[in-house]
Parts: structure tokens; C-alpha cells; sequence
């Protein structure tokens, strides 16, 4: 079943087209993996996706309903969160509190604060920042805010959840621990769509993979055929990362 | 090193409101005014505090309010012969609604341009007060005199600031327990991050400005019947809304207490100094306040967390020089 | 009739503007909202009339005096107190320049007493008319000198290397901390020449009005709306929104009687905010 | 290095704790001595700090003065007058605040009001709220007295009728002037007397051909004085604050804009007007509630004298502000020797039944406190000199038409 | 001489406010090298290279820099003496055009006149920085941006250059295209370079000599070559 499809996708900021003419559908339970250089718009798309700018042109659906003319707060309680590429947290709270903002605003349900808390607590453990939920964001390391976006983002029980480069600026352990962590949430049936510069992650979890150039779709498909896709050599990956790709493979290989 | 326990605060805030509830009974005319000013100026610093310390968006003229609710209890009272209770209510309530309706268009803008908007508001206002009859223009209007002496008058506007004040307080202690509080913050701290949040600021937002519409409206009611004279001139002033500034960022912006405490420093240093200089006050206070400034940049609440000494002040002109 | 409202307009708005311009230098490139703007206007104002009255000297040559005195208050201003709390956000610094306010106005006070000063230089009052519109001499040079000022500043900021290490401090201050920028003397600099162009505004405006210790205050909500009306920063946009101003102020006394001048500027002021937040040049200097 | 830094530091902060305890010492007074204690809230900040200045110098002036002559005679007993002052900001809140200072705190026995009409307004209910006589030496807005105050009483004729004589002055001259211009500042300062003036000259038959209010921080008057122009009018009247008035004024000049006679708010008759004016404050006319030439007797000065004494004193010309701070002094000098008792009640009766002449004017006030019979005086600045015009002197000659801008 | 340390530093300890982030670091530049600094997220490179830049004042410890001792001197002082940051996230001057932006980076250069000449070489070197020149900075792709940070930290021509995570937030053929032309720079100019890199192969493949740092302190160093086949470092870096 899909999940979220976009049709014609445009978006002009003045006289620059930032997307052009997207066209994409997600389906339900999948990973899709979004990736393209810098100022291809990826971000811009997100954006699109939950209301932050408004659509120029082109139709998107949820669950077959129209987003379009939705404002943020509208589709985010239709059950599409978002953890930020810049870190957003809210910086003169704590991390349990950045989390309850979103238990208590991003679900359709009403809830009290206590019942807000207990759900909190749960995301918490479950990201692994339960020990630190009363540290204050500035004392908390790059990764930790990573994860706390994340927190933020499942609390709103979503059924589409956007991550934007959240592996930016991690090292390949904590990369590791974050990929894990990502196929557990979609074990438990939520669907993501992840924006990301670290290949290995993006490679290693996707199903699938559309390719962004300059706001156009210039590739979609399995992270096997992206890359060994000549266009995407080209504008993108560039022959460095063939040639190591190719040397971790064999080195796995001979392993 | 000066560190106070839990309790001993607690002991210290008890005995201080039982010396302000007693007070009345036990000091002169002067200082009941005195602190009745204070409460005035804690309610104030309160009400800014409640949309520019939780919700982030620094309403300057937050004094168009204050001279709104005194002109609704001035007109009310002396051209409708309104009872000073009806026309008070009215006076808050109406300033409430007119921060909603006004409050659409304007907390659209972000930053200085809110800062400008509300600033250019109460200018507005002026404006229009001195140009309506009903308000008596630049004449100003006189409003009756509170029956029954000087003492009775000293009572009951003592305690009804003070219970305003407690009111104020007590309302900002829930909101900061509440969703709304978490709301507020949350739009303070980042707006297009809390909307993904599933915030939608602008109610959010509409009703921290109405909150702090009300008090500041039912303040300057106050005020008007208290000082029995207005003039547009002094209902609508830029100085004391930056005033009010200055008292929530001493105290600590976005706390409960804070203000408060700012508000009782600011003007218990600027009587004091008043008194004794009558030449150098201006000098002195600006000498004080830029001290304070440089010493205590994140308010006297944040320093009583922390804990009182010099390592700890020079720490905080350490963080902020270039 | 319309001519000389049109004319009226711009001479006052030529004053507004360059008042407004050394205000959001300050504004726009440290964030800091400068209270005692008003006051330092007044300085400038007062070492006019000394200099007038102690050695004789003609308002107009006093420029030069108000100017250099003004950059040198400013850059200890700056140095040694507000370099102390710069980096603590903008309400912080707005307060301390509110202290500062209060310090600059007592010492005013002591320094000249609450008197009324004045200078009245024989040419006062002297005006020449050009196709039934009357121009008051004075306010000529007024607006001709405000002018210039604003130019040379806007020359100065963009073509100059100064100028653009000034620009790129405010656009980022880290990194011009790397590439060998002082940000302190940058500050300070910046602090100087707003004050600066305050001085000289307060020399030419002492020929308008006469003045108090407590004048400055009076400047506050002009300094404001020009700042932000500008945007930010912005000369040019300054410039503008100084005659547009003027504009206004002086269509409004025609149209709608001065009574509801302050009326009219609010309101306009008001939508314009709502439907242009950024000013009329704010985009241009964050590019 | 850096440890002298911190060495300075720390002596900072001591010094200024210091300078915080010793500041919040109260002041102890010596009350060994009959002594009558008067309290004045004046402005010596704010908008209105010259004007409050003067006041409070005619204040000290006459304490000194009084004590200099033994003090005041009460009940038989002499009584040195001790002031005390406090800076009110030109705010009606502070000047509250202090009022009740003064009577609760200070425990004076006399109040003597503050500077302007609005601030009086709010002092005055305090004064009249613990019974205490307040004498409001220059705050006469009308509406001050209109609310059956028992213990407030004005030194001054009302404001309404502070430029009245201008216009019973302008109908006399030849060629008869028909029209006039009033342009007046949106504050209670200023509204009554224009209107008043505006309102005696349409019952004299002169037609209005321009009224316009300005607000607070006008600085452009080039719009009002466009359309004046195209009207021209025979008198122009104008009301506002010192500065207004000189910028008014100077773009008059500069828009080339006359009449045949110019009027102000009390500024011609402001010490500073001369000096900041010069030759382009001459022909303009204003009201002042004293002059030197005024051809008042009383106990202890003739006006001739008052100034005399004053000149011996400063080295210039006696100020209506100081006059009224000092007639004030002397009123309440006579209302209490007169009652022979510092009650406020007796206090009051005498003023009540009070018909004084005194060097400033007569004294007779009716039941709001007003004082009928004080009538403003007439000033025109001629060559240089605020000339006595109204009452008629000898010698002094109202100078009619006023010649135009460019002709001077 | 040409072997001389350019850069020492003894026994550092640096941090935020009380916070210390760095314990007793000891490092060494010598001419004409380039420096790999590796490590993982907080492990204190930013930190150290601030203090290096003189924007962050150390707790304890000394640094030298051409044999003379910089530990107090303000970041002013040591772009005169020859150091420069190309900190992390570019932090170019968007609001100014691509040549203002390399115009200050010569801010401390006395011999202006010389000027042209190094904005010709900057060009040459970015053939695309050239093209648009006239435009605002904020107005180049994440690539293009790159060049500008790296051209604008040149211009100072400086003896030592601090790189701060060159492939942040690059596509993978941007960050090849970058590298070669700062391959050119190296080869061209005589100086050395402090790469501080996330990605660990390519900070190794690209330096002489490597410093590992883990939660502010340094745990290996030695030569690029050798690091890269240091079994610890492939498996917790490399994830091989």
C-alpha cells in the first residue's frame, strides 16, 4: 500500500526552482533513502512534506489525503514526524522535556501530562538516553542530540517518519548503533523516508533510493542499481567511491 | 561562598509574604506605597514575562495594554458611572480581546519586527486616545477619589495589588506546570521546530499575549482609579515597558519568581538611590543597573541556583566579553 | 501647495534618515538595541553649542569637533563596557546601554544644568524660494549634509577594506575572529562611527531645536522606525525609509491635520511592517 | 598580571557593597529645634526639569530668606523652615509616591506642589487624603480644582484665562485684526489657555481660520505652517513646551510666515528664550504670572523690590518660576502666622479667608481653592527685553503690527 | 632549518568554560607536513584546533609556534604569524561577494599590493571561483563553497593551515575534486596542513603523519601508512 506519493512536486523560492517536477511514491513498511548533493533540494522536499513552505505546484497524499494547504502542526498530527538535519532541540529544556512536547502535541489523542511522561520515559530507554533525560541540551554530546531527535520524533507514534542527515558528524560506531536502531523502528512497522550523505548508512539501509540533482529525480531504484548508475557516478558518487566501494567489497570478500 | 538549602529558602519566602501580608499593619503610609508600586511593577514584569520569557516574543510595548486598561476604568467610571469592580473587569477582559485581535496580524512577525509592531501600537494608541473625546485628549481625565480616607484608600489598593500580584504568580506557576507551558517554550525556543512538534502557534501564541494582555490591562485599572489621574502621556509610556524589560531579565526570564524579585530590586535600589542622591540618582541607578548587568547577565534566580560567588561572577563577564 | 509638502517631507526625512542610519549600523551589525542613542545625539548637540559659544565658532565648523569627540566617547564606550557583556545577547546589551542612558543624561545634566540651549547663527530663519516653494536654508545644508553622510558610509562600508571586515563581522563572527579580524576593535569601531554620525546629527539638529539633557529621549521611536523600516543594517534601505517617513509625516499634517500624524505614521508604519517584514532593503545586506 | 586583575575586582565589589549599605542608612534628623518642616516633590529631571529647577530656587531662596529673618513666628514662637526636596522626574507616579513620603515618612508640616497640572492632579488627591494644606505654585489646569478639594489652593489664576488678555489687547490695536491661527500641543499644559484665548477672541468678534493640535515630539512644523500660510491670519497663537515653540517659530521665519502679532505659551516670558532666540524672539508675545514692573506692594517686597533683592543675590533678573517657588513660601508664611498654629485645619480656614496683597499679586481664593484674584501679565520680547505690556505700564507700548520676517 | 618544527604543542589542557575537553595533549607540525587529525564525534579536534586558531584559551600547557611561544597570543596575531582556519561548516561571509570573501581572508596582510596576485592564483587554482567572483557567497553550491573557504583561509598565505572537516556535507566526487586541488596547494605553497577529518580513510590516505584522539585525548600516533594498518583503527574507524 503506499504511503506518501508526490506528483509533479515544484517549489520556486523567488526566481529559483529548488524542486522541479518530482515525482515519487513511498510504500508502507519500506525504507526509502533520499540522496543527491548539496542544494538538490532533499531538504527542500522534507520541508514540502510537512508543511514548513507550501507547495508551488504538483499534489502530495498521505494515506490517500491530500497535504496540500496543510499546516505543519496539521500533518504532523496525521502521523508524519521529522528529526531535523541541524539539530532543533528546544535549548533551555530538558531532554525529558523535549520529548513530552512532542507526547503531548504530535499525537491526535489528548493526553495529561502524567500519561505524556510514562511515554516519554519508554522512548527514552528505548533511543538509550534514559540516563541523561534531565541533562540540559548543551550538556549533551552531538550524538546523544542525534538520538534525542529521533526521541523526539517516534514519541508522535508516526506512521512516516523523516530523518534528515541524522548520521552527519557521528562516527562509524555510533553510525552502526543508529542504523540498528533505525531497522528496529521500521520492524515495528513504521515506514521512513531518510535523507543521507553517509553512503554506507544510506547503501546499507534503504530498499530503495531516489537520486536528486539540481531539484530534478535523475535516478530511483535499489541501492545496487544507484550505484552502478552512470549519471549517478557522474553528478555524484564520483570514482573515488567506486574505487572503494569496490575494495571494502573485496576486502569483505576475502574475509 | 553564600549557598541557602531548600528549606531555608522556603523559610525565607515564608517569612517575607507573611512581613507583606502583615505589612499594612505594622509600616507608614509611604512604604505601603512604596510596596504597592512594587507589586504594580511585579505584575507588570510578570505579564511581559509570560510572552516574552516563556513564549519568546519580546513585546515591548506591552504598556499599551497598561494604558488601554486605564482609560477603559477612567471612561467607564466617570462618563458610564460603572462600579470600579465592573469597569476593572472590563478594563482586563478588554484588554485581552484587543491583544487577540490586534495579535493575528502582528505575532505573524518575528524579532525586532514584533518589538517595532508593538512599540508602534502603543504609539497608535496614543494617538487615537488624544484624539477621541470620551478620553478627555490631552486634557486627560480625573477619575473620583476612593471613598473613606487615606488609610482605608492605603488598604485597599495595598491589598489589591498584592492580591493581583499573587494572582499573577499563581497563574504563571500553572502555566509553567501545564501544556500551555510546554507549548510556550517550546514556540520560544524554536517555532518551525515546535510546529513539527504538532504545536500550532498561533492560538498558542494569541493566548500567551491575551494572559499577559489581561494583567497588564488590569494593572493600569488599577493604577488609574489609585492615581485618580491619567493623561495619555502617562498611560502610554516606552520607559517603563523597557523598565519591565529590565526587571524580568535581573530576575531571570522565563522563571516564576524571577521577575518579582527583579521588580522589588529595581525599584527598592532606584528609591533608596532617589532618596539619598538628589543630584546623582540618575547617575547612580545607571552606575548600579550597569553593574548588575555585567555581573548577573542571566538574572539573580539563575545566580541563586548556582550559587553566590566571586569565581562564579567573574565566570559569567567571562563567558559574555569579546 | 503640493511642492512644498514634497519639499518639507524630504528636508525632514534627509534628518530622519541619517539619525536612523547611525542607529542601525549598531542594530544591525551587533545586535545591539542602543538606548542611549538619543543621548549621545545630544552630546553631539551640546559640544556644538560649546564650541559656538566658548571660541565663536559658526555651528557648521563645529562638525568636525562634534564628530571626533562622539568616536572617541563611542570606542571607550564600547571598550569598556559593552565588549564586556557583547556577546550576551541583545536584551542584555539593550540594557546596559539603558544604564549607560541614564549615566550619559546625569552627567548632561551636571555638566550643563537643565537649561535650554540653543544656537541661533545669523543666517537663522533665512530661506530662498524656487518656483513657490520656500527653502529654508538651514534645512537645506541639513538635509545636504545628512545626505552625504549617509553616502560616504554606505562608500565606506562596501568599498572600503574596513568597511567590509565591519560587514563581515556582523555577518559572521567567528569567522572573521580567523581571518585575523580583532572583533573587540571592530565593535568598538563600528560603536565609534554610529556614535560619530549621532555627534554630527546633534550639531545639525541643535540648529532645529533647541535642547535639554533630557531631548534624547525624544529621538527613540524615530531611530527605531527608520531602523527597521530600512531593515537592518541597510543604508540605502535607512535612507528610504527616512524620506518615506518624511513623506508621510508631512502628506499626513496636509491631508488628515497634524492631529492625526501620529495617527497615520503608526498605521502606515504598522501594515508595512505586516506586509513587507523585512524592510525596504533588508535582504540586500544579508544577501 | 592577572592576578592584580582580580585583586581589583574584589576591592570592587567591596567598595561598591559599601557604597550599597551606606546608601541604604536612613537619615537621621536633628529635632532639637522648633522647626517648620515643608516638603516640596519637585521636577529636577524629566521634561520639565528647568522649569522645576526655578521653582525649587525660589523655594530655597525663600527659606533662606525666612531664616534669615529668624524664621517663621508660631504662635509667638519663632520656627526655622527646613526644607526638604525630592526630584519627582516630571511622573505622577514618583511624585505620588513621594508626596506620601513627605507626609508620612518625613512628617512635614506643610506641602508645596509640584510644577505642572497633571502631576498636581495626582499629588494633590494624596494631600487631600490625610487632610494636609498644599499650595500648587504654578499647576493651574482648570480641572485640578474642579473636584471639590478642600486643602488644595493655586497661586495662579486659572489657565483658561492666562492668555485672555491677548486677545482683549489685540482687538484695541489699529489696523483691527480679524483673523487668527491657533496652533496648540495635545497636553494638558498647554490645551486650557489656548482654548481660552481661542474662546475669548470668537466672542470678540476675530474670525478662526486654522486650529490644530500637534502631538508630544513634534519636531516638523513646516505642514501646519504650509497651510497657516495660505490663510494668513492676523494673530497666531501658540501653545507648547520651550522647544516646540522655537521651532516653531524659526520655521515660521524660514516658511516666511506672518502675522501681525505672535503669542505663546508662557515661552517668550522662559529666561532661556532670549539667549536661545535672540533677534528672532522679538514681537512675541506670552503670559507670565510675575514681572518686575508689576506695581504690587506687599508685606515684605514691592515687585521693584523682590527684584532687587534677587538681582543682589544671583546677578539677574528674577524669573516668574523662582517668584511664584518664593510668593508661595511667603503665602504660606502669613497663612501660618496668621493661624498661629501649624493645625492644617486652621491652616486652611486662614487660607480660606485670606485677601492678601503680596509683590507677585493679590491672593483671594474661592471655595475650589482657585485664586480669583491673581490676573496674568503681559509680556512682548522688544529689543532684546521681556517688556511689561498688560497691565498697562508707563512707558511700555504693545508694538503693533509686528513687521514681517523679512523685513526685520 | 626545512626540518624544524613549525608547531608545538606541550601538555595541553583546554575547554569550555570549567569543563575541561582536552587532557595533556602533546603535538608536533613539522614543515612542509601534512597532519592528520582523526577521531570521532567529541573527541575534541574542533576544540584543539580552536586553540591552536587562539580562539579558545588552554587551561594549563604551552603552545609554540616558530619557536616562539603563542600560548596567550589573540587569533589576530597568529593569522599574522602564519596560521589560518578553514573551520567547519565553511562559515563563509554570505552577504559578501566571493572576492570580499577572499579579500578578507588577506585582512592581516601588510603587503596589499601583492594583492592580485594572490586572488590570480586563487583563481587559477579554482578555475569556478572565477566564474563568480561577483557573486554573493551565499549564493555558491555546498562545492563551490568549499573552494571559497579554502581560497579565502590562502589568501593569508599562511605557514600552517587548519582544516576542520573538509567533506562535511559533501558529495562524494565534490570532496575528490577538493582534495586534488588541495594536493596542488600543498605541492605548490610551502606550508603544512592540521587535517581534521571524520572520514578516516581519507584523512589517512591524505597526511604524513596521524593523531588519533579519543574523548580528548591523543591514543596513537605515527604515520599515516602505518595507522591505516592498524587493526584497532580499521575495525573501530574503518568498520572493516
Amino acid at each position: 500500500m503506499l504511503i506518501l506519493e508526490g506528483h509533479g512536486l515544484t517549489k520556486n523560492f523567488g526566481g529559483l526552482t529548488a524542486v522541479h517536477k518530482v515525482d515519487f511514491e513511498i510504500q508502507e513498511g519500506e525504507i526509502f533513502g533520499l540522496i543527491g548533493p548539496n542544494g538538490a533540494g532533499k531538504t527542500t522536499l522534507l520541508n514540502l512534506i510537512n508543511g514548513i513552505f507550501p507547495i508551488t505546484q504538483g499534489e502530495m497524499f498521505f494515506l490517500g489525503q491530500r497535504l496540500n494547504g496543510l499546516k505543519p502542526h496539521q500533518i504532523t498530527r496525521l502521523g508524519i514526524g521529522r528529526a531535523f538535519q541541524i539539530v532543533r532541540a528546544f535549548e533551555g529544556m530538558t531532554v525529558k522535556e523535549n520529548v513530552l512536547v512532542g507526547s503531548l502535541f504530535g499525537t491526535k489523542k489528548r493526553k495529561d501530562i502524567g500519561t505524556g511522561m510514562k511515554e516519554t520515559e519508554k522512548i527514552l530507554d528505548f533511543v538509550g538516553l534514559g540516563p541523561k533525560k534531565d541533562y540540559m541540551i548543551p550538556e549533551i554530546t552531538i550524538a546523544d542530540r542525534k538520538r534525542l531527535e529521533l526521541a523526539r520524533a517516534l514519541v508522535m507514534d508516526p506512521k512516516l517518519l523523516l530523518l534528515d542527515e541524522v548520521m552527519a558528524g557521528l562516527n562509524t560506531r555510533e553510525v552502526e548503533d543508529l542504523m540498528e536502531m533505525i531497522f528496529k523502528v521500521n520492524r515495528q512497522g513504521v515506514t521512513i523516508l531518510v535523507i543521507e550523505h553517509v553512503m554506507k548508512a544510506v547503501m546499507g539501509i534503504s530498499h530503495r533510493i531516489m537520486v536528486l540533482h539540481y531539484g530534478r529525480k535523475i535516478a530511483l531504484g535499489s541501492p545496487k542499481e544507484i550505484a552502478e548508475n552512470e549519471e549517478v557516478i557522474k553528478c555524484y558518487l564520483g570514482e573515488r567511491f567506486v574505487r572503494k566501494e569496490a575494495e571494502r567489497k573485496g576486502h569483505s570478500r576475502a574475509k | 561562598m553564600v549557598k541557602v538549602s531548600r528549606k531555608g529558602w522556603l523559610l525565607i519566602g515564608g517569612g517575607f509574604c507573611l512581613f507583606l501580608l502583615l505589612a499594612p499593619f505594622l509600616l507608614r503610609g509611604y512604604w505601603i506605597r512604596l510596596l504597592t508600586n512594587m507589586f504594580m511593577f511585579g505584575i507588570l514584569a510578570e505579564s511581559v514575562n509570560i510572552i516574552a520569557g516563556y513564549c519568546g516574543y519580546l513585546a515591548l510595548g506591552n504598556m499599551l495594554f497598561f494604558g488601554l486598561g486605564a482609560y477603559i476604568v477612567a471612561v467607564l467610571m466617570t462618563k458610564f458611572a460603572f462600579s470600579f469592580a465592573l469597569a476593572l473587569i472590563i478594563a482586563g477582559l478588554g484588554a485581552s480581546l484587543f491583544s487577540a485581535i490586534v495579535g493575528l496580524p502582528i505575532l505573524r512577525l518575528k524579532g525586532q519586527y514584533f518589538i517595532m509592531a508593538t512599540m508602534a501600537l502603543m504609539e497608535l494608541l496614543r494617538a487615537i486616545t488624544n484624539n477621541i473625546p470620551i478620553t478627555g485628549g490631552g486634557q486627560g481625565i480625573t477619575l473620583p477619589i476612593f471613598p473613606g480616607g487615606a488609610a482605608a484608600a492605603n488598604f485597599f489598593f495595598y491589598y489589591f495589588m498584592f492580591g493581583l500580584m499573587v494572582f499573577a504568580i499563581l497563574c504563571t506557576f500553572y502555566i509553567s506546570k501545564s501544556r500551555l507551558g510546554y507549548a510556550f517554550r517550546a514556540i520560544r525556543f524554536d517555532e518551525d521546530a515546535a510546529s513539527v512538534m504538532g504545536i500550532n502557534p498561533t492560538p498558542y501564541k494569541t493566548i500567551a499575549w491575551a494572559i499577559s494582555a489581561f494583567f497588564t490591562g488590569l494593572t493600569g485599572g488599577t493604577y488609574a482609579y489609585w492615581m485618580s489621574y491619567i493623561d495619555p502621556g502617562e498611560a502610554y509610556q516606552i520607559m517603563p515597558s523597557i523598565k519591565m524589560y529590565l526587571m524580568m531579565v535581573l530576575g531571570g526570564r522565563g522563571t516564576v519568581l524571577g521577575p518579582i524579585t527583579g521588580a522589588f530590586f529595581i525599584e527598592f535600589i532606584s528609591e533608596l538611590v532617589w532618596g539619598k542622591f538628589l543630584e546623582l540618582h540618575f547617575l547612580i541607578l545607571g552606575l548600579i543597573l550597569v553593574l548588575v548587568v555585567i555581573f548577573t547577565p542571566k538574572g539573580f534566580m539563575d545566580l541563586l541556583r548556582r550559587g553566590l560567588s566571586f569565581s562564579k561572577l567573574m565566570a559569567g563577564v567571562k563567558e559574555n566579553r569579546v | 501647495m503640493l511642492g512644498q509638502v514634497l519639499v518639507n517631507g524630504l528636508l525632514q526625512g534627509g534628518f530622519y534618515a541619517c539619525i536612523g542610519v547611525s542607529f542601525s549600523i549598531v542594530f544591525g551589525i551587533m545586535k545591539i538595541i542602543n538606548l542611549a542613542q538619543g543621548t549621545q545625539v545630544i552630546l553631539g548637540a551640546y559640544i556644538t553649542y560649546a564650541a559656538s559659544h566658548l571660541l565663536g565658532l559658526d555651528p557648521f565648523f563645529t562638525l568636525p569637533l562634534s564628530i571626533i569627540g562622539l568616536f572617541i566617547l563611542g570606542y571607550m564606550i564600547q571598550k569598556y563596557l559593552i565588549n564586556l557583556v557583547a556577546k550576551g545577547g541583545l536584551i542584555i546589551t539593550s540594557l546596559l546601554t539603558f544604564g549607560l542612558n541614564l549615566i550619559l543624561i546625569n552627567i548632561a545634566l551636571l555638566i550643563w544644568k537643565a537649561d535650554f540651549r540653543g544656537t541661533n547663527p545669523w543666517y537663522m530663519g533665512m530661506s530662498f524660494e524656487v518656483a513657490g516653494v520656500t527653502i529654508p536654508y538651514v534645512r537645506l545644508l541639513i538635509f545636504v549634509i545628512a545626505i552625504l553622510f549617509t553616502i560616504v558610509l554606505e562608500l565606506f562600508f562596501r568599498k572600503t577594506e574596513t568597511g567590509n571586515s565591519i560587514r563581515a563581522t556582523a555577518l559572521n563572527p567567528k569567522a572573521a575572529q580567523l581571518m585575523g579580524i580583532d572583533i573587540g576593535k571592530t565593535y568598538c569601531l563600528t560603536f565609534a562611527i554610529s556614535s560619530a554620525l549621532g555627534g554630527a546629527m546633534g550639531t545639525l539638529f541643535i540648529l532645529a531645536k533647541p535642547i535639554s539633557p533630557f531631548t534624547g529621549g525624544d529621538f527613540l521611536i524615530i531611530l527605531f522606525s527608520v531602523a527597521i523600516l530600512g531593515g537592518l543594517g541597510s543604508i540605502p534601505g535607512a535612507l528610504l525609509a527616512g524620506i518615506v517617513l518624511g513623506m508621510v509625516e508631512s502628506f499626513s499634517t496636509m491631508f488628515f491635520g497634524i492631529a492625526f500624524q501620529n495617527v497615520v505614521l503608526n498605521l502606515v508604519f504598522i501594515l508595512i511592517l505586516i506586509f513587507l517584514p523585512t524592510g525596504f532593503m533588508g535582504k540586500r545586506f544579508y544577501g | 598580571m592577572k592576578k592584580r586583575k582580580s585583586f581589583f575586582w574584589t576591592r570592587g565589589t567591596i567598595i561598591f557593597s559599601c557604597c550599597l549599605i551606606l546608601i541604604s542608612f536612613p537619615t537621621f534628623v536633628n529635632s532639637q529645634e522648633a522647626k517648620v518642616r515643608i516638603g516640596a516633590a519637585v521636577s529636577m529631571t524629566g521634561r520639565l526639569a528647568k522649569e522645576g529647577s526655578l521653582v525649587k530656587k525660589g523655594y530655597e531662596t525663600w527659606t533662606e530668606w525666612v531664616n534669615g529673618r529668624g524664621g517663621i513666628n508660631v504662635g509667638g514662637k519663632l520656627h526655622k523652615v527646613e526644607m526638604i526636596y525630592y526630584d519627582d522626574k516630571a511622573d505622577a507616579t514618583t511624585s505620588a509616591k513621594l508626596t506620601e513620603k513627605l507626609i508620612t515618612e518625613d512628617k512635614v508640616n506643610l506641602i508645596l506642589g509640584p510644577y505642572s497640572s497633571g502631576i498636581a492632579a495626582a499629588t494633590s488627591a494624596i494631600g487631600e487624603k490625610y487632610g494636609y494644606v498644599t499650595i500648587a505654585p504654578v499647576a493651574n489646569g482648570d480641572f485640578v480644582y474642579e473636584r471639590g478639594f478642600k486643602y488644595l489652593f493655586s497661586v495662579l489664576s486659572m489657565a483658561t484665562q492666562d492668555l485672555v488678555p491677548v486677545a482683549e489687547l489685540a482687538v484695541k490695536q489699529i489696523p483691527k485684526p480679524k483673523t487668527f491661527a491657533a496652533v496648540v500641543l495635545d497636553h494638558v499644559f498647554t490645551l486650557p489657555a489656548i482654548d481660552g484665548v481661542k474662546k475669548k477672541s470668537l466672542e470678540s468678534g476675530l474670525q478662526e481660520v486654522y486650529y490644530g493640535k500637534f502631538p508630544v515630539n513634534t519636531s516638523d512644523f513646516s505642514g501646519i505652517l504650509t497651510t497657516i500660510k495660505g490663510k494668513d491670519p492676523d494673530l497666531l497663537y501658540f501653545g507648547g513646551f520651550f522647544p516646540d515653540a522655537v521651532s516653531f517659530y524659526r520655521q515660521a521665519k524660514e516658511l516666511n510666515v506672518n502675522a501681525k502679532l505672535y503669542t505663546t505659551t508662557g515661552t517668550a516670558g522662559h529666561p532661556d528664550w532670549l539667549s536661545v532666540m535672540k533677534k528672532d524672539g522679538e514681537y512675541v508675545l506670552a503670559q507670565v504670572p510675575w514681572h518686575q514692573d508689576m506695581p504690587y506692594k506687599g508685606p515684605f517686597f514691592t515687585s521693584a523690590s523682590f527684584n532687587d533683592f534677587w538681582k543682589k543675590k544671583y546677578g539677574e533678573e528674577a524669573d516668574y518660576f523662582s517668584a511664584c517657588g518664593f510668593v508661595s513660601g511667603i503665602l504660606m508664611q502669613l497663612a501660618i502666622e496668621k493661624a498661629g498654629s501649624l493645625d492644617q485645619t486652621k491652616i486652611r480656614d486662614v487660607l480660606r479667608a485670606i485677601d492678601v496683597e503680596t509683590f507677585f499679586g493679590k491672593f483671594k481664593f474661592d471655595e475650589k481653592g482657585k485664586n480669583i484674584a491673581h490676573r496674568m501679565g503681559i509680556i512682548q520680547v522688544q529689543s532684546g527685553k521681556q517688556v511689561l505690556i498688560d497691565p498697562p505700564q508707563p512707558g511700555a507700548k504693545i508694538l503693533y503690527p509686528a513687521p514681517s520676517w523679512k523685513e526685520r | 632549518m626545512d626540518t624544524s618544527s613549525l608547531l608545538r604543542i606541550q601538555n595541553l589542557h583546554a575547554g569550555y568554560g570549567d569543563v575541561p575537553v582536552l587532557w595533556d595533549i602533546f603535538l608536533k607540525v613539522d614543515r612542509r607536513k601534512i597532519i592528520g587529525l582523526l577521531g570521532g564525534n567529541g573527541a575534541g579536534k574542533t576544540t584543539l584546533l580552536n586553540v591552536i586558531s587562539g580562539i579558545i584559551s588552554p587551561m594549563k600547557g604551552r603552545v609554540h609556534f616558530l619557536e616562539e611561544d603563542i600560548t596567550f597570543s589573540n587569533p589576530t596575531r597568529r593569522v599574522q604569524m602564519g596560521i589560518t582556519q578553514i573551520p567547519e561548516g565553511r562559515l563563509l561571509f554570505y552577504g559578501l561577494t566571493v572576492k570580499q570573501n577572499l579579500r578578507l581572508g588577506a585582512f592581516t596582510r601588510k603587503d596589499k599590493a601583492s594583492l592580485e596576485k594572490g586572488l590570480d592564483a586563487i583563481f587559477q587554482l579554482f578555475p569556478r571561483l572565477a566564474e563568480r567572483k561577483d557573486q554573493l557567497a551565499g549564493t555558491l553550491s555546498g562545492g563551490e563553497q568549499q573552494m571559497c573557504a579554502i581560497g579565502r583561509g590562502l589568501m593569508s598565505r599562511p605557514k600552517l593551515l587548519l582544516i576542520d572537516e573538509l567533506s562535511w556535507g559533501l558529495a562524494p566526487l565534490v570532496v575528490d575534486h577538493i582534495m586534488v586541488a588541495l594536493k596542488k596547494v600543498y605541492e605548490e605553497m610551502e606550508l603544512s596542513m592540521i587535517l581534521v577529518e571524520q572520514d578516516v580513510q581519507l584523512g589517512l590516505e591524505f597526511s604524513h603523519r596521524a593523531y588519533v584522539l579519543e574523548t580528548g585525548r591523543i591514543v596513537k600516533e605515527g604515520r599515516s601508512e602505518d595507522i591505516i594498518k592498524d587493526p584497532d583503527i580499521r575495525k573501530s574507524y574503518l568498520g572493516i
